[in-house]
């Protein structure tokens, strides 16, 4: 079991420096002068020089790239280009917001969807089946960004019960936690169902009512396990995508989370920011996927076997 | 005469799917005797496994449905059962063994936990140490190592799995067992261990038992009396002698011993039936065996044959057989 | 292919057996599924639309030319959905812009369907160190949030509708690779193909005759879905303006610029958003009928 | 005597596993005549599959040789292979797999014919393709109809007639008639003693049914995780079974009278895995005659009279 974590930490390596070279190459093509946007309007050409040099942009790219990873090597990001500030403050101050919309989000999702999920399996065919198939499928097609606006229309707008924009307190998070919800949902509704479905198909379903296990336990303790594999991969990814997946929803909600430094970053050519950003998120995502699988094993004893072996 | 387990009076089964209307049961009539076992043989969609499971009211929801006839368990008509009732009867008076071991267990729980559902569903009240104990009996019962228990069904091979369903099965003593195809998926050698085992059990129990197969030679192992089913009807039906040492057969019986190789004589060419089994969905008028009947004449087109009983416990639905004896009965 | 097939058979065949070709039983599966049908309208209705808007919709003088005099008014015989804050017609707006919308999803389809299938199908057909070094080079690229991936590619080549598209596709492709190499080698494993090299067939042959006709259902259902998703993601990215700029009337655009009214004039958020909905619920519906018709054991 | 068709040399099929080495063929030694059948019995995971396929090297051979018309073929490529291809074919178990859904009957048993160039021209593929489905049984109007849309018992004729495009002298049927209901079962079998008969066929019929065996096959090999453990003629095999692995084999079968109805079953335990065996009986385990020598070191097949081959230290 160690030895597996250990070797599937070990892959996340390779991943990184793959991502950083991307992302560096990238970033380098980008239009623009870091030095130049820093130091304003009135300047003077050795201040500029002196300030490339600071920042290391007069050393050629394949210098600056080992630099970089040198120096991250060593727990030094770098200091924003735009901001002057250490590239760590910056990440970790808009953080919070994006991984408070996530957990939320989560949280709601992988509820509501399970059990809307369950209910339409067990009650196949019903109203309450074809009404949730339906608008799931609309779900899954509406933009979050949309759905966000809808959202701020009535609750703020018509009824003012939650803030417009901006994050004040925790009733801020709602609307954006549930406009990104939504379409994540309706996914995991489908997929519950259909799992579901499936499961109550097999032998093993019919062997426990054979032997006269009543309705409920064998929904809940003979199917819910097995169809709720498959589930927890899809919540897992949903976890991943999400943590970079917010920005568009940011800006609706005008929330100061990852999405919009992101865009400010990019635009402002602020390679260390970008670069922090994108591979702390790339990490967070390999371990929630290693987390993934670790709950998987616990609930599939042929993971866990898998896993072992 | 023995006493009366189980007695199915012409029970028809549909089942309704998006495109067809399957006929999968047309009045199949048949008698289960305390203790005895009761061979039902057929090939793919005769209707064996519809059978067992209208018996244990399994049939897949607003599909498969009972359109007519009684399936009397100790002269209570199951059908009419409530979901307790039901629930009370599975298991522990009468329960299922299903084709495939390898299915058949929950890949989720240890086989432990699921011989011990079994028994403190049908034994409220019984402590834990002695769910336990009982556990361990009947895995022992079963031939296999009672530590083995906590571990999960991927662990062990098919024919231990069959011993873990096996024991399953048989933890509340069930007065009547369903053994759909157990031993189709297991090797031969395997499979002879497994129909050693119940039939041990069986006579130990004092267990009736449903043994349904494709496979004859299972039948004069194991069963009292047999069935032969085709296309949802039994068409033949007798204590096993009738069905293995009588001169008078159901055309379709002949067929099916023609075409096993007889690994006592040497053939030159099996004696196959002719053609395909019935579309359920589009059954033949009069007799369902006709298109494919090498003794096939005008009546059996378009009149449906009557059973004919040739002696107490021999019974054969075929129109040869009217003359042979008086006095059929419905 | 297998049309011409029946032609030439049934041309020389003494004795005539009239055979449906796989195109027909696949729209005789696909029609009987009503809602997908309605999707297929929804979406040639679209399609239709993002065509021929240059016939009737003159670009400078209705989408984008700006009369104050007009702006925020309301539905009327002369403007059904109003004008917007520059006086424009939203709908001749809505209309012109749906060609963003679907020149988009069409080209993101294309693009990460044929580089999805050829990665995906060598890699899962030859397997080996090749297959190994395709996988991992995507799995960096899978670990790239997808948005961040396309913001950061528009911001360095700039925001051209074939930028746009690249920037999307390379999102799409570690997924989409993966879905057709499993299902390769899914199939790889098939008694068929045993049965096709027994008889010495070329790869060549065994990959585009026994192979890719078979994967190209699961091919196809994953175009439409991703279709449907970059369709989203587009009009996202010209919300937070690293997409299409306005005053083209990109749907997300066309958001964006509303979401500064909200307040007083939330009627212009509406429209763009429900075309939005429209067009990826019409491919989501046609995904699902076509996952049903074209699998070939499905009954006619 | 004259040149076997087909002979297989200390023939061998390993594949690694995270396990270890998995002996799927282990040192097989056999010979088929021309217009005879040789039937290969044994449990799952035995290996019998893996023989038939690395015969036709659809799998390629770990070590050993394969001889066909007194040509080796082990290593044979290009045009030589082409030859190979076009005398040794293979009837699968499962219908539904073994033809491409997406092709019509016609499209299906013309492949083998367009691809080896057998037949040119459309009209006279066309004529040879009625003519194939004439010859397994199958009805005209079948030309144009799906796999899909048959029955397993039609699908399999597919299956033989596929086989049989480009006139080859050998095949492999790899339990051809096990996916099939008992009637159906005996059509398919009678259909390929026919064949056998007219066209001089030899086969080589693996099956886990020892009664099917008996039935279509002039001598037969019994195999046990990878290895042959015993050969003879058929009824030789039947009425002296001398290595205990057959002789259990031969009491399993349930048989369809009355005359024995006691069920004993002698040897216990499951069959094991192929991987890393070690040297010694791999049946000794489950053996009721198990004795300290039988384990330690290999044995030989040896001949105990004329044509019978036995793998056991009791003999």
């Amino acid at each position: 079991m160690v030895k597996y974590i250990v070797k599937r930490l070990i892959l996340i390596i390779p991943i990184i420096f793959g991502i950083s070279i991307i992302l560096f190459t990238i970033m380098n093509l980008t239009p623009g002068d870091p030095a130049q946007m820093l130091i304003g309007d009135t300047y003077t050409e050795e201040a500029l020089d002196q300030l490339r040099a600071e920042l290391g942009l007069d050393k050629p790219f394949f210098q600056q790239y080992i630099d970089y990873i040198w120096n991250a090597l060593h727990g030094d990001f770098g200091i924003s280009y735009r901001t002057r500030n250490p590239v760590f403050d910056e990440v970790f101050s808009r953080f919070p917001h994006t991984v408070a919309i996530t957990f939320l989000s989560i949280i709601i999702q992988v509820v509501v969807g399970v059990i809307v999920g369950i209910v339409a399996a067990v009650k196949q065919y019903s109203l309450l089946d074809t009404v949730s198939q339906a608008i799931t499928m609309v779900l899954a097609s509406v933009p979050d960004f949309w759905i966000g606006l809808m959202l701020l229309l009535l609750f703020s707008v018509k009824l003012g019960l939650l803030p417009l924009s901006g994050i004040e307190n925790w009733t801020g998070y709602i609307l954006p936690a549930v406009a990104v919800a939504l379409p994540y949902m309706a996914n995991l509704i489908r997929l519950t169902r259909s799992t579901m479905l499936d499961v109550m198909r097999m032998d093993y379903i019919d062997t426990a009512k054979a032997k006269g296990v009543p309705k409920k336990k064998i929904i809940f303790k003979h199917a819910l396990k097995n169809a709720l594999l498959p589930v927890v991969t899809l919540a897992g990814v949903n976890i991943s995508w999400m943590l970079g997946g917010t920005i568009v929803i940011e800006q609706v909600f005008n929330i100061p989370g990852i999405g919009s430094l992101m865009i400010t970053s990019i635009r402002n050519k602020d390679t260390p920011v970008v670069m922090a950003t994108v591979m702390f998120i790339a990490v967070l995502s390999c371990l929630i996927n290693l987390a993934t699988d670790l709950i998987y094993a616990a609930i599939d004893p042929r993971v866990k076997a898998q896993i072992k072996g | 005469m023995a006493e009366k387990l189980l007695e199915i009076k012409d029970l028809w089964v549909e089942f309704k799917t998006d495109d067809a209307l399957v006929h999968a049961l047309n009045g199949v009539n048949l008698t289960v005797n305390k203790g005895e076992a009761y061979g039902l043989v057929g090939e793919t969609g005769a209707g064996k496994t519809t059978t067992c499971k209208s018996i244990l009211q399994l049939l897949p929801e607003r599909v498969g449905k009972i359109t007519n006839g009684e399936i009397l368990f100790e002269g209570k008509n199951i059908p009419d059962f409530t979901e307790k009732e039901l629930e009370d009867f599975r298991g522990s008076k009468c329960a299922m063994i299903f084709q495939d071991p390898m299915t058949s267990l929950n890949p989720v729980l240890t086989v432990g936990d699921q011989v011990a559902e079994e028994i403190e569903l049908h034994n409220p009240g019984m402590s834990k140490e002695d769910i336990d104990k009982r556990v361990d009996d009947m895995f022992k019962l079963v031939g296999l190592l009672p530590e083995r228990k906590g571990e999960f069904p991927h662990q062990f091979s098919g024919g231990m799995k069959q011993r873990i369903v096996i024991a399953m099965g048989l933890a509340c003593q069930p007065d009547l067992l369903l053994a759909d195809e157990p031993t189709t998926a297991l090797d031969v050698t395997i499979q002879l261990q497994i129909l050693k085992l119940m039939k041990d059990l069986k006579e130990q129990m004092n267990t009736a038992m449903i043994m349904v197969t494709h496979d004859l030679g299972i039948v004069a192992k194991i069963c009292d009396r047999a069935g032969i089913m085709y296309a949802g009807e039994i068409i033949e039906d007798g204590d096993i002698e009738d069905i293995f040492e009588s001169k008078y057969h159901h055309p379709y019986t002949v067929g099916l011993f023609g075409s096993i190789p007889d690994l006592t004589v040497k053939t030159d060419r099996l004696n196959p039936i002719q053609g395909l089994m019935p579309d359920p969905a589009d059954l033949p008028t009069g007799c369902k065996f006709h298109p494919r009947c090498p003794k096939c004449y005008e009546e059996c087109v378009n009149v449906e044959p009557k059973v004919y009983q040739l002696s107490p416990s021999h019974m054969i639905k075929c129109h040869l057989f009217k003359d042979i004896k008086e006095g059929g009965n419905e | 292919m297998s049309e011409k097939n029946t032609v030439n058979v049934s041309a020389a065949a003494p004795r005539k057996f009239k055979r449906k070709s796989q195109l027909e039983m696949v729209w005789i599966r696909y029609r009987k599924n009503k809602l997908a049908l309605f999707g297929l309208v929804v979406f040639l209705i679209i399609v239709i639309v993002s065509i021929s808007t240059p016939l009737f919709i003159d670009y400078k003088e209705q989408v984008i030319k700006q009369n104050i005099m007009d702006k925020f008014q309301t539905a009327s015989a002369a403007h059904p959905f109003g004008t917007d804050q520059f006086g424009r017609d939203v709908l001749c707006r809505l209309l012109w812009g749906a060609r963003y919308s679907i020149l988009c999803g069409l080209g993101v389809m294309a693009l990460s369907l044929s580089v999805g299938a050829v990665l995906g199908a060598s890699a899962g057909y030859f397997g080996g160190a090749y297959d190994q070094i395709i996988m991992r080079i995507l799995d960096v690229f899978f670990a790239i949030p997808m948005t961040l991936m396309a913001i950061s590619i528009v911001a360095a080549f700039g925001n051209s509708i074939p930028n746009l598209i690249v920037a999307i596709s390379l999102g799409q492709i570690p997924k989409m690779t993966r879905i057709i190499r499993s299902s390769v080698i899914t199939l790889k494993d098939q008694d068929f193909i045993e049965a096709a090299r027994a008889c010495d067939t070329k790869k060549s042959r065994i990959i585009f005759k026994h192979i890719l006709p078979n994967a190209m259902g699961t091919l196809i259902v994953e175009g439409t879905l991703t279709m449907g998703k970059s369709i989203i993601l587009i009009a996202g990215l010209s919300f937070i303006g690293m997409g299409i700029q306005p005053p083209a009337p990109e749907w997300g655009a066309m958001l964006s610029e509303a979401k500064n009214y909200m307040l007083n004039y939330p009627y212009l958020m509406y429209a763009p958003g429900i075309a939005i909905v429209l067009t990826a619920l019409s491919i989501t519906l046609i995904g699902d009928g076509l996952r049903d018709a074209l699998d070939p054991k499905m009954k006619n | 005597m004259p040149t076997p068709l087909l002979q297989t040399i200390g023939l061998k099929k390993y594949f690694k596993t995270s396990k270890g080495v998995l002996h799927a063929v282990d040192d097989v030694n056999f010979t088929i005549e021309k217009g005879q059948t040789l039937g290969v019995v044994g449990e799952s995971g035995c290996g019998k599959t893996t023989l038939g396929r690395t015969i036709l090297r659809l799998t390629e051979p770990t070590e050993g040789r394969i001889m066909f018309g007194g040509k080796d073929v082990t290593h044979a490529a290009g045009k030589e292979m082409h030859e190979f291809r076009k005398n040794a074919q293979i009837i699968f178990q499962d219908p539904s797999s073994s033809l491409n859904p997406r092709m019509s009957v016609g499209d299906l048993i013309a492949e083998p014919m367009k691809v080896m160039k057998t037949i040119t021209g459309k009209k006279a593929l066309e004529e040879r393709v009625y003519e194939l489905m004439n010859i397994v049984g199958l009805d005209d109007r079948f030309y144009v109809s799906y796999p899909h849309e048959l029955d397993g018992g039609r699908r399999q004729r597919i299956g033989v007639a596929r086989a049989l495009a480009l006139e080859p002298e050998f095949i492999v049927c790899d339990e051809p008639v096990s996916a099939l209901d008992v009637s159906i079962q005996a059509q398919i079998l009678n259909l390929l003693m026919d064949l056998q008969d007219r066209m001089g066929l030899t086969y080589m019929f693996i099956t886990h049914d020892l009664s099917v065996v008996k039935h279509i096959s002039t001598d037969i090999a019994v195999m046990y995780l990878g290895q042959c453990i015993e050969k003879a003629p058929t009824d030789e095999l039947f009425e002296k079974p001398l290595h205990p692995y057959t002789q259990a084999l031969l009491q399993a079968i349930p048989v369809p009278n009355l005359k024995n109805r006691t069920i004993e079953s002698t040897i216990k335990g499951e069959i094991s895995s192929p991987i890393d065996p070690k040297p010694g009986c791999r049946f000794a385990t489950r053996c009721p005659y198990a004795k300290p020598e039988c384990t330690g070191h290999d044995l030989d097949l040896k001949e105990v009279a004329p044509n019978h081959f036995v793998k056991c230290v009791l003999v």
